[in-house]
């Protein structure tokens, strides 16, 4: 069992259905990441159910897919997980260079996992601060926020854009780490980890922090892979499952890092998680950076691939672990210029649907810092 | 002309009327807000600070916000409460019982006068130290009594209330 | 022993059909013994864990190569169509996970167009409960068994599937049915 | 000057002083919270962007003032103003300086030397309760009914420890006029400390600071409110200046609290080891006194701010349970010490 709903509130309260308070949390709520509505039904501050209602960022993209060519597909990718836009395109780019059965030179590969572990920072980042703001510490969000842009400035002396990045093309990517990355990222490595431990600081043992997180939403590992989950919210519940361990991609088999896990799955166990992850990304980056100083500098960056892409017939899935959990594309291809059926595997989708689950029988607060805690996008959520 | 006496006097029994005529039940509860906080005002007038006060951090401030508790529970603000009493026996007998009360207070106002002059008080009326010295010297038995009757009266509400002992 | 072995060891009779592409090993099974072969492949194979579950509208694909048949040759479907009537319309696949041995499997149901029916395996993996409901949002699949099958994405009066190869890219206009008072 | 111009003068001096308190504490509020997190922080409107709150001022008067349709009008008129006069009355009996001697006249400090200054005091703050209760049942909307409720759970809760840490003040100096509190707290204690309430009755500064936030619903205690859960609470539905008045009660609040604080607990006016009457003018004196008053209540004041950019909020259970379980009972267990001691002592 997930956990010992408290029995109390539900046996021995009011049971017909009119004596509960319909609460509408949602779409146009100030705790609401993008537009999410949860309708909840509550005996006062505890919560009875929760139905999460999602469709209101719906924009079809997968019906977009099969009327895009591969290559035009990219950018609407970005507009999945806004927060780690470049996971997305790689992962996007990943799945139709395994449909066309081709490699990317390595030091496309190093550029591609330096950018994804900075997004993957970036969006740990996003989230351990709204998890503050939502619990009523605004402040570690601003230390955190900062480094955010500061990793948004390397985005854009990339690829040029700061969030919707569209990094990359089918078959490597199109520009070099820039010049100024070389000198910024041994600084920004300092300040990552000095913003991180000022949070940590000023919460992880704070007293209030502990009790509101500590033992909220508790979630245990088998009924969290019977819903789907995947990610650091797998990792929370005890799970050691880190698809760039378990299946490596790119050189991620060629670098050492540690997945950190936790043990009850709750909200403090979430935080953890990821507040742990940043390190072994920042851990990741030192050692890709590594490996790409030992290429020569002229070593290709794009493998040669036609203009107009028409895989082979066939169908594939492949999946990399985004800061959220597995991020999965599904590509069949009819052998034409575009995709058949694209079906994106978002990992927020499957957590949010165990919504109701998490958090019955816990208070108003604790689901808002449990949504805070699983960090869903809502552009990843309805695509 | 005692002004102060007859502005508070008015306000609350103003106040009195419209708690128990008005037919929602926020304002009326703060009719009654208002009727303690007249009859603060005419304690002070007593020279009895610290029963006023008394007065309207106890009653005002814990036992009316309780009851406005409740009604924020019970009702939203689109409801009301039911329709007033048709019986008309009821109506007589509530009748005939305001009669009787208003009787015996006019009963109770005769000498009324001698109290309130300001001549005779003692040294000090009013103030708490006195007040504590009568509670706890001269009706030190009521006191107590009140205190048991209240703890009772406490236990038997937690445990009418809890859901689960 | 390969996973293409393993895996028609445990489905036996059930198997209808086993293709690979790129490494991705793809079953085909039937309708009938959907759950079945799917709680044997959890139980027996190992596959604990469904990674997602999605819907395909195949009435372009069998529309095709009758235009391009000169064109192109390699399109294994091609090949089926040309033995017999063609296949039904939808299909659903399911893309599963084995933890232990982190290999993938997709097994593939059809669904006819006169009957859009399939028995829900929110009872094996709960985490198929939204994405049967996708699957009948976007397709009209109805997931018999399925503790909450509403509309999910799309509001609930909307009437179409709008993943259907037949549904325009620009919609049909059913925002415009809104009774807006626009004087 | 007649008596009751010198009243009147003070009157209107202190709700300004007050006011302007308040006004310039909305600045501090969002520079000190800036520098705590790397911001700048209002800085357009004036120096250093002084002039923000009236630039803020200005912008909630010119808004256009929406009443919900559904909303009870006359409550939802009548609970801002209910919200923030008992803010400003608490102000009355406050001591914010000894005593200025112009045209050979003593005028004391204090708009009115009330004998149970202090219960008043929490008098008012019960009244004020209403002012949420009404603001947030009649907005007529779940979330702000919500906000009430807790809002009014927890302030009548955080009175309790507040009255019993109060009360062992009043059992040592002996009065509940605030102003003998202040004159009892000169000199020294032990021979080094000064005789402060603080050093005298930590344990109970601590309760009654803890209470304090409680009731000036700042984080973390800032549940009536949180923006986060309850959108912001009991004033969800209100603009333009009934909103203004909500929020600008509550910097009043801050004041006052934090000025009592400094009369209970930290000598008010006087310094400590120095006796500034002996070597200062009457006028300079009381000016003196004033500032002094001032500026321990400035470092009250930013602490409040300090705690709110530091701290997560608490849950409701966790609040109403530190009220109940925790500070009630410390509370109840420092009073009967106190009375122990004063017992065993005098």
């Amino acid at each position: 069992m997930a956990k010992e709903i408290e029995t109390v509130c539900i046996t021995t309260g009011p049971t017909e259905v009119g004596d509960y308070v319909t609460l509408n949390i949602g779409p146009i709520h100030p705790a609401m990441h993008g537009t999410l509505r949860v309708i909840t039904k509550t005996d006062g501050e505890t919560i009875i159910s929760a139905k999460p209602e999602i469709g209101y960022l719906h924009r079809g993209v997968e019906k977009l897919g099969e009327n895009l060519t591969y290559s035009q597909f990219l950018p609407i990718t970005d507009r999945l997980n806004y927060c780690s836009a470049i996971c997305n395109n790689v992962a996007y780019e990943m799945a139709v260079e395994k449909l066309l059965g081709i490699e990317v030179p390595p030091k496309a590969q190093l550029i591609r996992m330096i950018m994804m572990e900075l997004a993957r920072i970036a969006d740990h980042e996003v989230c351990v601060g709204i998890l503050g703001v939502d619990l009523g510490a605004l402040t570690p969000f601003f230390y955190l926020i900062i480094q955010r842009e500061e990793i948004y400035e390397i985005f854009e002396w990339h690829h040029g854009a700061r969030l919707t990045n569209s990094m990359g093309a089918i078959g490597g990517v199109e520009a070099d780490l820039p010049d100024r990355f070389h000198e910024k990222w041994p600084r920004m490595r300092d300040s990552i980890r000095k913003a991180n431990d000022d949070t940590d600081k000023l919460l992880t043992h704070n007293r209030i922090w502990m009790d509101r997180t500590v033992g909220v939403n508790a979630f245990c590992g088998d009924d969290a892979l019977n819903w789907g989950f995947t990610g650091p919210m797998l990792r929370a519940c005890g799970v050691k499952r880190d698809l760039r361990k378990n299946e490596p991609y790119l050189l991620y088999d060629k670098v050492d890092f540690d997945i950190p896990a936790g043990k009850h799955g709750d909200v403090f166990d979430r935080y953890m998680v990821r507040m742990l992850e940043m390190e072994q990304s920042v851990k990741i980056i030192d050692q890709a950076y590594a490996m790409y100083k030992e290429l020569p500098e002229d070593a290709p960056l794009m493998k040669k691939v036609p203009k107009i892409l028409r895989p082979p017939a066939g169908q594939i899935y492949h999946a990399i672990e985004s800061p959220n959990g597995e991020l999965g594309f599904f590509i069949r291809s009819d052998g034409s210029d575009k995709p058949y059926r694209i079906k994106i595997r978002p990992p927020c989708y499957m957590v949010y649907q165990a919504f109701d689950d998490l958090v019955k029988g816990e208070m108003i607060s604790d689901l808002i810092a449990c949504l805070s805690s699983l960090n869903v996008i809502a552009g990843e959520l309805d695509r | 002309m005692d002004y102060y006496f007859i502005i508070f006097a008015i306000m609350a029994v103003g106040a009195a009327i419209f708690t128990i005529t008005v037919r929602d039940a926020l304002p009326s509860a703060l009719g009654l807000l208002t009727v303690f906080i007249a009859l603060s005002a005419l304690y002070l007038h007593l020279h009895a600070p610290l029963i006023a006060i008394f007065q309207v951090s106890i009653y005002a401030g814990a036992i009316l916000v309780l009851v406005v508790f409740v009604i924020m529970l019970l009702i939203t603000p689109d409801e009301q409460l039911g329709s007033p009493q048709k019986n008309i026996s009821y109506r007589s007998m509530g009748a005939i019982l305001g009669a009787y009360l208003i009787a015996l207070l006019i009963i109770g106002m005769k000498g009324i006068n001698q109290i309130v002059s300001r001549k005779g008080l003692p040294d000090g009326f009013g103030h708490p130290s006195l007040v504590g010295e009568l509670f706890f010297k001269h009706y030190l038995l009521h006191f107590e009594m009140a205190s048991v009757l209240l703890l009772v009266a406490l236990i038997a509400a937690i445990y009418l209330a809890k859901k689960k002992l | 022993m390969s996973l293409k072995e393993r895996v028609a060891n445990i489905l036996k009779n059930d198997l209808l059909e086993i293709t690979e592409s790129k490494g991705d090993v793809c079953v085909e099974i039937s309708r009938q013994t959907l759950v079945n072969a799917l709680k044997r492949l959890k139980e027996e194979g190992g596959f604990d864990f469904l990674s997602d579950l999605l819907g395909i509208d195949n009435s372009d694909l069998y529309a095709k190569p009758k235009k391009k048949k000169k064109k192109t040759e390699d399109g294994t479907e091609q090949e089926q169509e040309e033995k017999g009537p063609p296949p039904p319309r939808f299909e659903v696949v399911y893309l599963l996970l084995s933890l232990s041995t982190n290999e993938r499997l997709q097994v593939r149901v059809r669904v006819p167009e006169d009957d859009l029916e399939l028995p829900s395996v929110t009872s094996l993996w709960r985490s198929a409960n939204w994405p049967e409901r996708e699957t009948f949002d976007m397709f009209g699949i109805r997931f018999n068994g399925h503790p909450n099958m509403r509309r999910l994405l799309m509001w609930d009066e909307f009437q179409d599937y709008p993943l259907r190869k037949d549904y325009p890219l620009e919609g049909k206009g059913e925002e415009r049915h809104l009774n807006y008072n626009i004087a | 000057m007649a008596d009751w111009q010198i009243e009147l003068i003070k009157v209107v001096f202190i709700w300004a002083w007050a006011l302007i308190i308040a006004v310039v504490m909305t600045w501090v509020e969002r520079r000190a919270s800036a520098m705590m997190q790397d911001r700048l922080g209002p800085n357009r409107a004036g120096p250093f962007g002084l002039l923000q709150p009236l630039a803020d001022g200005i912008k909630l008067f010119t808004k256009e003032d929406i009443i919900p349709e559904r909303a009870r009008k006359i409550l939802f008129v009548l609970g801002p103003p209910l919200f923030a006069l008992p803010a400003f009355s608490a102000y009355a009996v406050i001591p914010f300086g000894d005593k200025i001697v112009i045209g050979g006249k003593e005028i004391i400090l204090q708009v009115s030397d009330v004998n149970i200054g202090f219960l008043f005091i929490l008098a008012l703050s019960a009244i004020a309760v209403y002012g949420l209760v009404i603001g947030g049942w009649a907005s007529n909307s779940k979330y702000s009914i919500l906000g009430g409720l807790r809002a009014t759970a927890q302030l009548i809760s955080y009175e309790v420890p507040m009255g019993l840490a109060l009360l062992t003040i009043v059992l040592l100096d002996g009065t509940f006029s605030l102003r003998e509190i202040v004159l009892q707290q000169q000199g020294t204690f032990l021979g080094f400390l000064p005789n402060w309430g603080f050093f005298k009755q930590p344990l109970g500064f601590i309760i009654f600071l803890v209470a304090a936030y409680a009731e000036a619903n700042r984080v973390p205690f800032d549940l009536p409110e949180c923006e986060s859960e309850l959108v912001t609470g009991y004033h969800t539905e209100y603009g333009s200046m009934r909103l203004g008045l909500y929020l600008f009660g509550e910097y009043v609040n801050l004041v006052t609290l934090s000025a009592i604080t400094v009369c209970l607990f930290f000598g008010g006016w006087s310094l400590p080891y120095v006796d500034m009457s002996k070597f200062l003018g009457p006028v300079s004196y009381g000016i003196a006194s004033f500032f002094v008053f001032f500026f321990k209540q400035a470092f009250f004041l930013f602490l409040f701010v300090w705690v709110r950019w530091t701290v997560p909020r608490f849950r409701y259970d966790q609040l109403m349970g530190l009220g109940w379980k925790a500070l009630i009972p410390l509370g109840l267990v420092n009073l009967f010490i106190t009375a122990l001691l004063v017992q065993l002592t005098t």
